[in-house]
């Protein structure tokens, strides 16, 4: 079970179909840690958590845990959780505010935007020896603040941000702006975290588009748990999508999405039904948001994956998960509620309470989810399990690039966001140079 | 030592939440939604790691703000049952097997008098077991506080506050009633 | 709110399963013997994993069908006590080193009458930790129903029925009393 | 049947042993040590693997001799308190999350009656478990043995005796209280 | 603990040792599941367990979960538990009957003859790219059905399950055949199943014929638990082999037991003595079995284990116990109990309660036999440990070929036949051809 | 994780760095008890522990069980604790008195001087095949006793155990010898036994003089809970340092440890002030080591750490702490705590008092390291993390040689002596003649 084969092996684009061995592998899984999740762009928070000077929140990047931390003067840094004396966890708080952290172990102390400040006894034993400036926290090289979200990359190299995002930009933005169209403006009232025995990419693909696996949900359907559902309405949500068209929507640094292009002459769909002041607010926020975003307001979000662990649900619930590997067969889910924070009081309350019985171990949606990974991979750890590939078919070649909007775009369910997905991944795996990684299309059509 | 009547009716409440465990641990959860109040409500909050002092204002989420683990109202509960009456609650296909432990019962506050005990506020602690196919074991423990409520030769449940003694999760669901 | 009489017996019916607790964790074998009828029917069946509306029928074994975990009489209990005290009973040399907490006591049947308890049904919870030679490590959880039996001043246990909530056993033995 | 007294008196002493249980979880360690006797007995012994028959003599080490894992008075619980409430003790902080289950609450001895009743031999089960940070995860299952005095209104601990079910501990610190 | 030399320096058949590293290491426990599990026929279940069409019974094979089913048209299958879609447990039940496998995760289903049927929204998704042919269930290419049990084997190349047990057959036959003689006729009455933190081969050993761990069980042979306890007899069980010979038989292909020779004279030994319809019945068995077989009835059973992990009882008590492999120090037992489908309810009910209190973890018996497996494992994984091979040199040379019966016969307790097994085992891991792996003379004298 | 690069790679004495791997990797954990443990002398026991003939005590080496036990003749073993048959552990009880050690599963026995004696069916079975003197219990080839304490090797070709010792015997004396100067005499009162989550080097590295973590014992700083606490004085201990200069001497083969240096004139410090017997008692002690070691009782022990995971506290508690490996992140602790076996009952009952709310899990101080060492170890373990190694710069080059004692002395808080405790440790992974690991100076060279 340790065989790393080469990885262009395990994938097989063409045919459509990908090794079980890349979800279950202690092998993969290594080089998953060495190669992908030190470079990639990783969701690490939201400035809502760390308002003021010295507020801090302690969050992940891969297996390892980091401080995401506002300094003295207002800037924000994300740093390797871990003394640089021997290790020790500095900071041991979830959140908090404070002026230095303070190892346990020595005392050696760092300040907000990381150096290494206090060094007892630093005269006597030290003094001519440790340079304290080469001695400061592990920092990210690489830090993005975008509409409240905060991204890092361990990788020197990587490019900016929004050239990794690309053109999954205009989805992405579905979910952090506010639901009038302004800019930004989203808060997290608050974050699940929790732990379940599959791969991490069963969950990641899960939001990459897998519209198919609707059937899992059969529970909710049935009985209906949406806003609405106090008024009879069965389902997991309100229609807010019946007018649109459903597009799935690959890009080229490997960000896969589903979401609705709704027609120019939409209407605003009544939900919230049992709550008329929020199905008001809503009504509002939707004109509101075509007036001000015109032809680009016709997109709104479902959900969808940011390369390679933030996945978000973008309207009925609204959120970014992340998908933390612990092994190959264990992963550690963090969910970010959002809502707008100006929104009103009652609004707020009728969405934190959908949220909860949504999502989430405790959601009636996600709990089904979380049976199907969980059994997805101990079934596919078997010796005979791993000579019998993953099938990766659905809706080959059906799709246009940049057509109705930018992407590989398919009108139809597809398996041909996964598909790019893993043609990424397999690049991370290779250690290949960032422009193959962020997909020029030349570079893509190789690796094809 | 306290009148009888007060070990009386603790008696009589010890009583009333083991067989509310026993209506859970064989599965009978309609006769187990006919304990709950109309305006139940059914909290467990989330668990933070915070600083010496702190735990008091910053340790638990609130009832009524924010995200916990459950916030709920019975309209929510009754459809976490109908989704296991459905038979494709896959989370809970094939169900779970689960055993209720509960001890350290104790009338916190008893309304408006022990000889005409009307609401009292029983706090209690909790070890549910979950085993579930072949290998899915989890323990959950924890502090219950519930508000329970006269009604007529049997009580009710108004309120319920479960303290489980966790930070990050350690299972993949809490598909089952605590 | 039951008769005084209720609780009352309640009180000495739980404490009877205390005791017999105290004495399996002292390892007072033999004097737990003497607490069992000779008609004693000591039964844990073997759970299975089945499709939602058939756990009534299938999930069980039955009680004098096929294969349970256990299904016996007070001979062979007899005959487990004595191996354990042949001092060469390996998977119990040395001792295991065993709790054993019973919760959720409740009355289930008196019969014929409180007043004059002759038989009584009871419900409980167990939590059996067992813990031996250095790292062997395991807790059983699960539900009881016992019939209990008036003997002179004590009781006597007709009938014990373990639900242990497991499928496939997530143990090496079963070499413990339940 | 024992006299109702015998039976309220256990309901006293079972209520006693719960409110400890919440002035622990609750982490109220000042109001804890207020339910200790200044000449408190605190023992948690180290037990050992023996062979057959051994058990009574060298199972476990003994109170005043050699080393056990806690042989404490009142003094040393005191400075344990005093250390948590330090906030610097980081093997407590931050603080883990700890819940204590009591059950089998027995009355061993009563003396010098149950009608006056001023001392008390109690035995019963602890369950408790400690979840600090993130993934650390303990739960100690034993028996513990109590002498109990009257205090005014309520009880103060004289001597509790600890029977944690372990030969090598399963963890890496005893940080809390028993 | 990895390492994984040559197997042939870790098994010296000449000097009668065998390394410890085949006990505990991760190497060779991985070579055993792709070099040997994937190849040996296994033990799957019986027919008893799926009378009816539709219905099945999920097995295992190896460290795989595995489906038993009867299909419509009522012939056996055994698929492997996983669906070709994305690897989804497709039964999560233990035992039932359907027409149908449906995967909880997109609803592929599958007919009980293992076909891929349903697909949602085929003809839009899958139409041109996806055969459902090619995607049924993951079928084993050899089933055999004998006498009521089910076997399997993993490898297209396999030999026939008769030739694969050779000369064993007739052993086999002595516990699978009803007690009077005629073919057949059992069925299961229960199944114990439970995990032990032990090499699966100390379990199969245990049943190869080790006899010389008898003092093992000195508690119970001192107290007495067999069916004539209760009339003051000592010992696990009743005297059926007093006028016999014991001999230990290593056959070709791995597979060894321990068995008894009676004398053309035997005579009907009382038995169950608390309970005479039992003994009544028994000597009616008895008689019968010795008029219809004649020569052939004068071979009894004892223990066995059919290579490489099924093991069974042959009279007191009767079953077979497959030990699954976890991992190279835990293992998965599973007993099933078997007795003649057409015997008396009285004659099941004592043979059911003597089954539970001497087998498995509740056994009295077995629990000590399970403490030395447990620790003799453990105490085999140090560094300093490992590099002191154990010992089986019991009886070397002591056995003459096919006299008096087939197979390498010997008249004293033995380590015979675990050295023929190892030798086999050795095979396996070598990737020998099937020639050598069902022992071949020469090939035998070869690899000697 | 897995990679096991150049040992020489990984620590850096020049720059005074180590990479985090050794504290984390699989890897060298395993070289570590292929290549250290194996060789090393490692202590087992005390002697007080087995004072007659037949006694033994279960004690470990690495990972392994290992019997200590004084044989019929009075002399003292170490055996492995596993059955040359197939493995299974001889000894489960962890203290008594035994004329033979019958094995469970098929009794075999070994005299108490590891004699193969009893096989069942000797003559039949075994006759001319087996040879019972090649198969006894297998035994340490070195064994030492010093001072009551023993302490065994694997390694046949291993120095005696005094030339290991070296120059740190003079402060193991001070351990080991009466409190008034008399050779020896101490006794062990009980033992510790826990398991937690760290790397078993930090524990070593704790003892060897990790001075520098005073500040993580705050806690018990603050409010005092050392022998004369009930007086009011704060900190952990009586200050019997006072007069004397503190030292931290690194020795050849490993050894580290911490000592105080009194003057000529130094005078007995007050302790105990609740105890007015006991300081009576100890002053006693101190004037009569004075007068009888004269020039040599200058030297009073703090703590050490004899190589590898041997650890002592000298006086305030004293004891032998030693670190068992049970992988690179899991470790069992055992502490024997002494006393002098003559002391009178109030002494012995106030130290070991002491001992009990000062050590181990339970203890007011230790609890502290605890918490620290798994930290320290768990974010240690990413893939970023072990991309920066911890410092040990501290004192760089600030000793002296043999002056004014045996050693690399440094007079202030140093890593001299863990950084010469991984120039050792390296050399053994690097499988290193005896020359160079017990440090004859010219290798010490060579080496740095
Ligand atoms: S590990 Fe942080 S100061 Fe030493
Ligand atoms: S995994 Fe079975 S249908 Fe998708
Ligand atoms: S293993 Fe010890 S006698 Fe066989
Ligand atoms: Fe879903
Ligand atoms: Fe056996
Ligand atoms: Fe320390």
């Amino acid at each position: 079970m340790t065989t790393t084969l080469p990885i262009d092996q395990m994938i097989d684009l063409k045919r459509g179909t990908i090794s079980r061995e890349i979800f279950v592998s202690p092998g993969y899984y290594r080089e998953e840690l060495e190669k992908l999740f030190t470079r990639a762009w990783l969701f690490v928070g939201h400035e809502s958590l760390i308002p003021k000077p010295g507020d801090f929140y302690v969050s992940r990047m891969g297996e390892e845990s980091v401080i995401l931390c506002r300094d003295a003067q207002g800037a924000v840094h994300v740093f390797l959780n871990s003394c640089r004396h021997r290790g020790m966890k500095v900071c041991r708080y979830e959140q908090g505010n404070t002026s230095l952290f303070v190892c346990p172990y020595h005392s050696w102390s760092y300040t907000t935007d990381g150096r290494l400040q206090g060094v007892p006894l630093y005269r006597a034993l030290y003094e001519g020896t440790l340079n304290r400036d080469e001695w400061s926290l592990i920092e990210v090289p690489n830090l993005a603040l975008y509409k409240g979200t905060v991204w890092a990359s361990w990788d020197p190299a990587a490019p900016d941000f929004l050239d990794y995002l690309g053109t999954a930009v205009d989805h992405l933005d579905q979910v952090l702006d506010c639901r009038d169209g302004r800019p930004g403006g989203s808060e997290v009232i608050g974050v699940h975290k929790w732990v379940f025995p599959s791969n991490w990419k069963f969950a990641a693909e899960n939001f990459l588009g897998d519209t198919y696996h609707n059937p899992s949900h059969r529970s909710v359907d049935m009985i209906g748990i949406g806003p609405s559902a106090q008024r009879g309405q069965k389902g997991r949500r309100d229609n807010e999508y019946n007018q649109g068209h459903h597009v799935w929507v690959g890009h080229p640094a490997g960000h896969g999405m589903h979401s609705v292009l709704m027609p120019p002459t939409m209407e605003y769909e009544p939900s919230y039904a049992q709550y008329p002041i929020v199905d008001e607010y809503f009504r509002h926020c939707f004109e509101e948001r075509k007036r001000r975003l015109g032809e680009k307001a016709r997109l709104l979000p479902f959900t969808g994956n940011i390369f390679p662990n933030a996945s978000y649900h973008g309207r009925q619930p609204r959120g970014i998960c992340v998908w933390h590997p612990h092994s190959p067969t264990e992963t550690e889910g963090w969910r970010f509620f959002m809502v707008d924070a100006d929104a009103p009081a009652e609004v707020k309350d009728v969405l934190r309470r959908f949220y909860m019985r949504y999502s989430g171990p405790a959601g009636m949606t996600e709990q089904d989810d979380m049976e199907n990974w969980l059994y997805a991979t101990a079934a596919s750890r078997g010796t005979i399990a791993r000579r019998y590939p993953f099938n990766y078919q659905m809706s080959m070649g059906a799709y246009q690039t940049d057509d109705p909007i930018p992407g590989d775009v398919s009108l139809q369910i597809t398996d041909q966001t996964p598909r790019n997905y893993y043609r990424v991944y397999a690049s991370y795996l290779k250690g290949a140079p960032w422009d193959e990684l962020v997909g020029r299309p030349s570079m893509r059509a190789a690796a094809e | 030592m306290r009148p009888l009547a007060w070990y009386q009716l603790r008696e009589e409440i010890e009583e009333f939440l083991y067989f509310e465990a026993d209506l859970l641990d064989q599965r009978r959860f309609k006769e187990w939604l006919d304990l709950l109040a109309e305006d139940l409500v059914y909290f467990m909050p989330v668990r933070r790691n915070v600083r010496f002092g702190q735990h008091a204002e910053r340790e638990n989420t609130k009832q009524g703000e924010g995200i916990s683990w459950f916030d709920e109202d019975k309209w929510t509960l009754g459809k976490r049952v109908e989704q296991v009456l459905t038979g494709v609650h896959y989370a809970e296909e094939p169900l779970s097997r689960v055993t209720h432990m509960v001890s350290n019962v104790r009338l916190l506050d008893v309304r408006p008098s022990v000889e005409d005990a009307r609401e009292v506020t029983v706090g209690s602690r909790f070890l549910v077991y979950q085993n579930r196919v072949e290998y899915e074991n989890h323990t959950f423990i924890g502090r219950r506080t519930d508000e329970l409520r006269r009604a007529g030769a049997s009580w009710q449940i108004a309120r319920r506050e479960m303290i489980l003694e966790q930070n990050v999760l350690l299972a993949k669901n809490l598909s089952i009633f605590f």
